[in-house]
């Protein structure tokens, strides 16, 4: 069985406030030098049988109408090694 | 790109400008370059654009709104009117009630988190902006088909979002609305209301005053998000966003609003605002116009200190972002100081972004170059004004000509029966716990009665036990058969339910959901709408204080039933004696209150077994409705009522049903002499309402109806564990607890 | 005396004011205490209260635990100091390790806002004295973070201990490992619990009981006695 | 300016009723073949100067003690190419 990862991340240009509040934490925690943080959501999905072109274009699919809100939200579909 | 400064707008009176993709007319853009003698830079194109758009400047329906001035009845309560960014009621013992209802219906068809979330937020900093400690929230919503796939996309992720923003605020939600109807399929109605509470000298204004003061900007940082908002709200059609690349979708950061409260309310408290104005749709276009326009002199904005979240943005976008969780504060220079520690303190970012100045300007420069230099009125206060044409449609003597009176009643008592079980358990009647556990009611620990109480009641103060009340209703089926006789229907049914938990109904807010404009039939309705509502509140003598018109909620040229949601707050003296509308008590009795007629058009009934609308709604007579209030603030002041329940769609039986449902305990209703049992269930006459009596009262309350002229009919008692109409049927609680529960979970998994 | 009871107010917290109403009403003294406080003002108790500190971001009460008020309660709740956590209160002490375990988002996934029934498991907390073992209370419960979660050897020692301190009967709102709805540490000084005592203190507001009261006069006696 | 990615995954014998939910919800949107669905979180972390070891060091202890809760999740750092 193969895994496939889904990465949802809000368009850059969108608020992300869990990443801004999880920013301004990290000086009050002692951690400097990380300039920006965003927060976004991973899927891991098992996949049965193979991952060749279609499923991936299905997955693909699942991912644009359904993980991935696109109104505000990029994705990103990666076969795990 | 260069820059357009007013100076290069001077010397290049031909370049062409985008004024027709921001949603301008020709004659809009023509009367721009002749208020300003040039043509307008791209920084006042984009500022005249959103403020004279529909959203924000009214400019179909302000001919109309008008009579809500005009028609105001004569009342002391009434601290501040229309116009400022909510009304302000007197409740008493020196407090001051601030409320008011908006939509944000495209939004969150578009994005049904998102949208519902920032409605939310909207309303509330409107609340905070009038100086009060924001109490409490309600959101009157409408979806469509209850089994269409659509509505289960976008009800969960509105409910999500209410209570989201609302739960993280600390706002309880005391009440609201779930209807279904397949014209608002494509067109949801997200409706928000916010009530604040103050004291009189805590009242603030939204304007520039005092030559010198500081403009402060303070909360969130301005983004790329929301730019073009203000036209997806009020626009034709989705896809005119305006000019920019940049999402039409503002996320909200609810925390970020929490911050902002706080922060607000403590800078109140040290006095050290001179007018204050939230940021929301139009942004800082619409705040420093607004605060400009009200205040005595002009002023100056350096837009470039605007802390950004994205440093690419042009001053055109920073003047249109609709990012949320801003405000503006107008603040003397010696206490700017003060201002900023408190923000400090606070997390919120704050920033003196200009001043005050002599002159009577709104001159805004970018990096020291001047890109705006505008009268504020004429881009606040002064966009244009239409005069729509509007018709009664022809199909209207048709829809009221199709008498719902014809239509075939149950033949039998097993008939009655099942039309009752499907009655209470179809989605517009069927119980909305599903939706309101999702909202937390019990916040800030002053909540008295919320949902599914006839209205919210939260204490305002721990020592004296005074409340206020609020009620929103709308019924759009009503007020398509009849616009005119339906926003007086909604108004009386909040104004009712107000009353019937024991507070005296004191002023209005409103929120007209319509059709496109543009369209003579809808413009009518709306004409018709408005000039019912304010002959309404003339009536009851409840001023409209504010409200909110979304237009345009049509797909294609199907536009959805007219829709006015009214709000109707009251205040009651000691919460003590809120009458709560379970039937706790066995052995108490039942009486009706009002007459009931023969009157199904529009009704529950008819959409639930016939699926039929047609004919006239119900008939109103407002001085029965005054009268029955006064009864209701009566019976719970001398203590002769245990229950009360405003009957409205459904009628009485849904009435009966949803006060023995909460209290856990049976009816045996007998039907009254004078009526068949299919017309005293189901018929909706306004003007009505049921109360629970003990026995040893009886007699004083009901010649206490007799003395003022009210119809009362003892109609039953409680008792047992059923539902029982006397020679007709029976259903166990547990047979319609079942049915009234377990449909909207059932349509949403 | 009368004892003095701190209330922690961090960005976010909602419930700080109702806290500090429900403390005057039992008959202590609500002390205001902010999250960048680095002392408590010598009180003799501190009740985190519920809320949606720094908005829940990253977890709930993830980023709280690092505010500066909190490594004097830490420090304090070690040597005896009564500690309440209601709700997010609770969430900050599982993440500041004050209490065992974790908690996570609901397995219905929604926000719930109900009446509540729990059975109180043990009077033998500072804040549970004024109950009675076994007893059934009802108060509001209101969260979408409040699956209690441990590993089973902790749950198993949590239950051993007798540091289940509260459970939820009829219905399990969110999930949450056997029926768990708040524990304390060894000590029973410190007790966290999900559902909220500070909405239910009055006859008339909430749900109309006032099955809270007893938390707050259960450790009011044992200040005072002391 | 480096990224550096931290994901967060619930550990595996915790339930995770939102990855059940999207799974469970698959085959009604017409998508077959998933046999699990897990989600978590991802932190996208913008580092300002070079990411060498000790940079990473010290992000993986903000994983640890910050990004992740150890008693429920587990956490992976990364350098993004
Ligand atoms: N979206 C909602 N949010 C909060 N409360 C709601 C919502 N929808 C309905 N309610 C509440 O449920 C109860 C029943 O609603 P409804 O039948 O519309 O009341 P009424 O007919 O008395 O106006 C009321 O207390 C109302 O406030
Ligand atoms: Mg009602």
């Amino acid at each position: 069985m193969a895994r496939v990862v889904v990465d949802v991340m809000l368009k850059p240009e969108i608020l992300d406030p869990q990443g801004q509040a999880v920013q301004r934490a990290l000086p009050r925690l002692g951690f400097a030098g990380i300039s920006d943080v965003r927060q976004g959501k991973r899927f891991e999905l098992e996949v049965e049988g193979p991952v060749d072109d279609a499923a991936l274009a299905r997955i693909r699919e699942m991912a644009e109408t359904f993980l991935a809100n696109t109104v505000i939200e990029d994705f990103d579909v990666k076969v795990e090694s | 790109m260069s820059l357009d400064t007013v100076k290069h707008a001077a010397g290049t009176p031909e370049s062409a400008q985008p004024w027709k993709e921001l949603g301008l007319k020709e004659d809009e853009y023509a009367r721009i370059r002749e208020i300003l003698g040039r043509r307008p830079t791209g920084a006042e194109l984009a500022m005249y654009s959103v403020m004279w758009s529909e959203h924000c400047s009214y400019k179909s329906s302000k001919v109309h709104l008008k009579q809500f001035g005009e028609k105001a009845p004569q009342t002391d309560a009434l601290l501040v009117g229309i116009g400022e960014n909510a009304g302000v009621v007197d409740v008493g013992q020196g407090y001051a009630v601030t409320f008011k209802i908006e939509s944000h219906n495209h939004p969150s068809y578009i994005e049904p988190y998102q949208g519902a979330a920032t409605g939310v937020g909207g309303i509330v900093r409107d609340i905070l902006a009038m100086g009060a400690r924001p109490v409490a929230v309600m959101d009157p919503l409408r979806f469509g088909a209850a089994d269409h796939p659509d509505t289960k996309r976008v009800l969960p992720g509105v409910v999500a979002g209410v209570g989201g923003y609302g739960n993280c605020l600390g706002l309880p939600n005391i009440g609201g609305e779930v209807v279904f109807d397949p014209c608002y399929q494509g067109n949801p109605l997200v409706n928000a209301l916010c009530v604040g509470v103050m004291k009189h000298e805590d009242i603030h204004l939204a304007q520039a005053s005092g030559t010198g003061n500081k403009v402060i900007l303070y909360g969130a940082r301005t983004g790329g998000d929301g730019i073009g908002g203000v036209s997806v709200l009020a626009s034709e059609t989705f896809d005119s966003t305006g000019p920019s690349r940049r999402p039409a979708v503002q996320v909200g950061d609810p925390f970020q609003e929490k911050l902002l409260i706080e922060c607000t309310l403590e800078i109140f408290r040290e006095q050290l605002v001179a007018g204050i104005q939230d940021l929301g749709g139009a942004g800082l276009s619409c705040a420093t116009s607004e605060l400009a326009s009200a205040g005595s002199g002009g002023m100056r904005v350096e837009l470039d200190t605007v802390p950004l979240r994205d440093a690419t943005l042009s001053p055109e976008e920073i003047l249109m972002s609709e990012s949320q969780e801003r405000m503006c504060a107008i603040v003397e220079p010696g206490k700017v100081d003060r201002f900023l520690e408190i923000c400090e303190k606070w997390d919120v970012i704050a920033t003196v972004i200009g001043e005050v100045t002599e002159g009577s300007r709104l001159e805004i420069f970018w990096h020291g170059e001047q890109i705006v230099d505008v009268p504020p009125r004429s881009v606040a206060h002064e966009g244009p004004t239409y005069h729509r044409p509007y018709a009664r449609p022809d199909w209207q003597d048709t829809l009221q000509a199709d008498d719902a009176g014809r239509l075939a009643r149950p033949a039998n008592a097993e008939e009655l029966r099942a039309q009752v079980l499907a009655l209470v358990g179809s989605p517009n009647q069927a119980s909305k716990s599903w939706v309101t556990d999702q909202y937390d009611r019990f916040v800030q620990g002053n909540t008295v009665l919320a949902q599914p109480e006839d209205s919210g009641v939260v204490r305002i103060d721990a020592d004296t036990n005074l409340g206020v009340a609020l009620a929103t209703d709308g019924n759009g089926r009503y007020a398509k058969l009849d616009p005119y006789t339906g926003a007086q229907l909604a108004l009386a049914e909040a104004y009712r339910n107000v009353a019937a938990t024991g507070a005296k109904p004191l002023a209005v807010s409103d929120c007209l959901n319509f059709g496109s404009p543009e369209d003579p039939a809808v413009m009518w309705q709306f004409a018709e709408a408005t000039r019912g509502l304010a002959d309404g509140c003339l009536a009851l003598g409840t001023p409209v204080t504010g409200g909110n018109v979304s237009l345009y909620n049509q797909t294609g040229d199907q536009a959805i039933h007219p829709t006015p949601v009214v709000a109707v707050l009251g205040v009651i003296d000691d919460v003590n004696r809120r009458t709560p509308m379970a039937f706790s008590e066995q052995g108490q009795l039942i009486l009706l209150l009002g007459d009931t007629r023969e009157e199904f058009g529009g009704s529950a009934w008819s959409q639930v077994v016939h699926d039929h609308l047609g004919g006239l709604p119900p008939a109103v007579d407002l001085e029965r409705e005054k009268l029955l209030a006064e009864i209701l603030i009566s019976g719970s002041r001398d203590g002769m009522i245990d229950a009360a329940h405003d009957l409205s769609d459904g009628g009485l039986i849904q009435a009966v049903t949803e006060s023995c449902l909460r209290g856990g305990n049976g009816a045996r209703l007998v039907v009254p002499d004078g009526l068949d049992a299919f017309t005293f269930l189901f018929s909706e006459s306004a003007g009505r309402a049921i109360v629970a009596v003990p026995r040893s009262e009886e007699l004083r309350f009901t010649d206490m109806c007799g003395a003022r002229g009210l119809p009362v009919s003892r109609i039953g008692v409680i008792d047992g564990d059923a539902v029982e109409v006397q020679g007709e049927f029976a259903i166990p609680l547990a047979e319609l607890g079942a049915a009234h529960e377990a449909t909207i979970p059932g349509l949403l998994v | 005396m009368t004892a003095r009871i701190g209330v922690v107010t961090f960005p976010g917290t909602l419930d700080d004011r109702d806290t500090q109403r429900a403390i005057s009403i039992a008959g202590a003294e609500a002390v205001p205490l902010w999250h960048r406080d680095k002392d408590l003002k010598q009180v003799d108790a501190v009740v985190l209260p519920g809320g949606f500190s720094y908005g829940d971001y990253l977890r709930a009460g993830a980023i709280s635990r690092f505010s500066p008020v909190m490594g004097a309660i830490v420090e304090q709740a070690n040597g005896g100091m009564p500690v309440l956590g209601i709700c997010n209160g609770f969430q900050v002490l599982c993440e500041a390790h004050l209490l065992p375990g974790a908690m996570l988002r609901n397995t219905g996934l929604h926000f719930v806002c109900r009446d509540q029934k729990l059975r109180v498991e043990t009077s033998a907390t500072a804040w549970t004295a004024d109950y009675a073992a076994g007893e059934e209370i009802s108060i509001p419960l209101k969260n979408i973070d409040g699956r209690y979660t441990a590993d089973e050897r902790t749950l198993d020692e949590l239950e051993s201990e007798g540091r289940v301190v509260f459970r939820y009967q009829e219905l399990n709102p969110n999930g949450s490992l056997r029926d768990i709805a708040g524990i304390s540490n060894a000590a029973g000084n410190v007790v966290g619990l999900m559902p909220h005592p500070e909405h239910a203190v009055e006859p008339l507001i909430g749900t109309g009981r006032t099955d809270g009261l007893a938390f707050f006069t259960s450790v009011i006696k044992k200040l005072v006695t002391a």
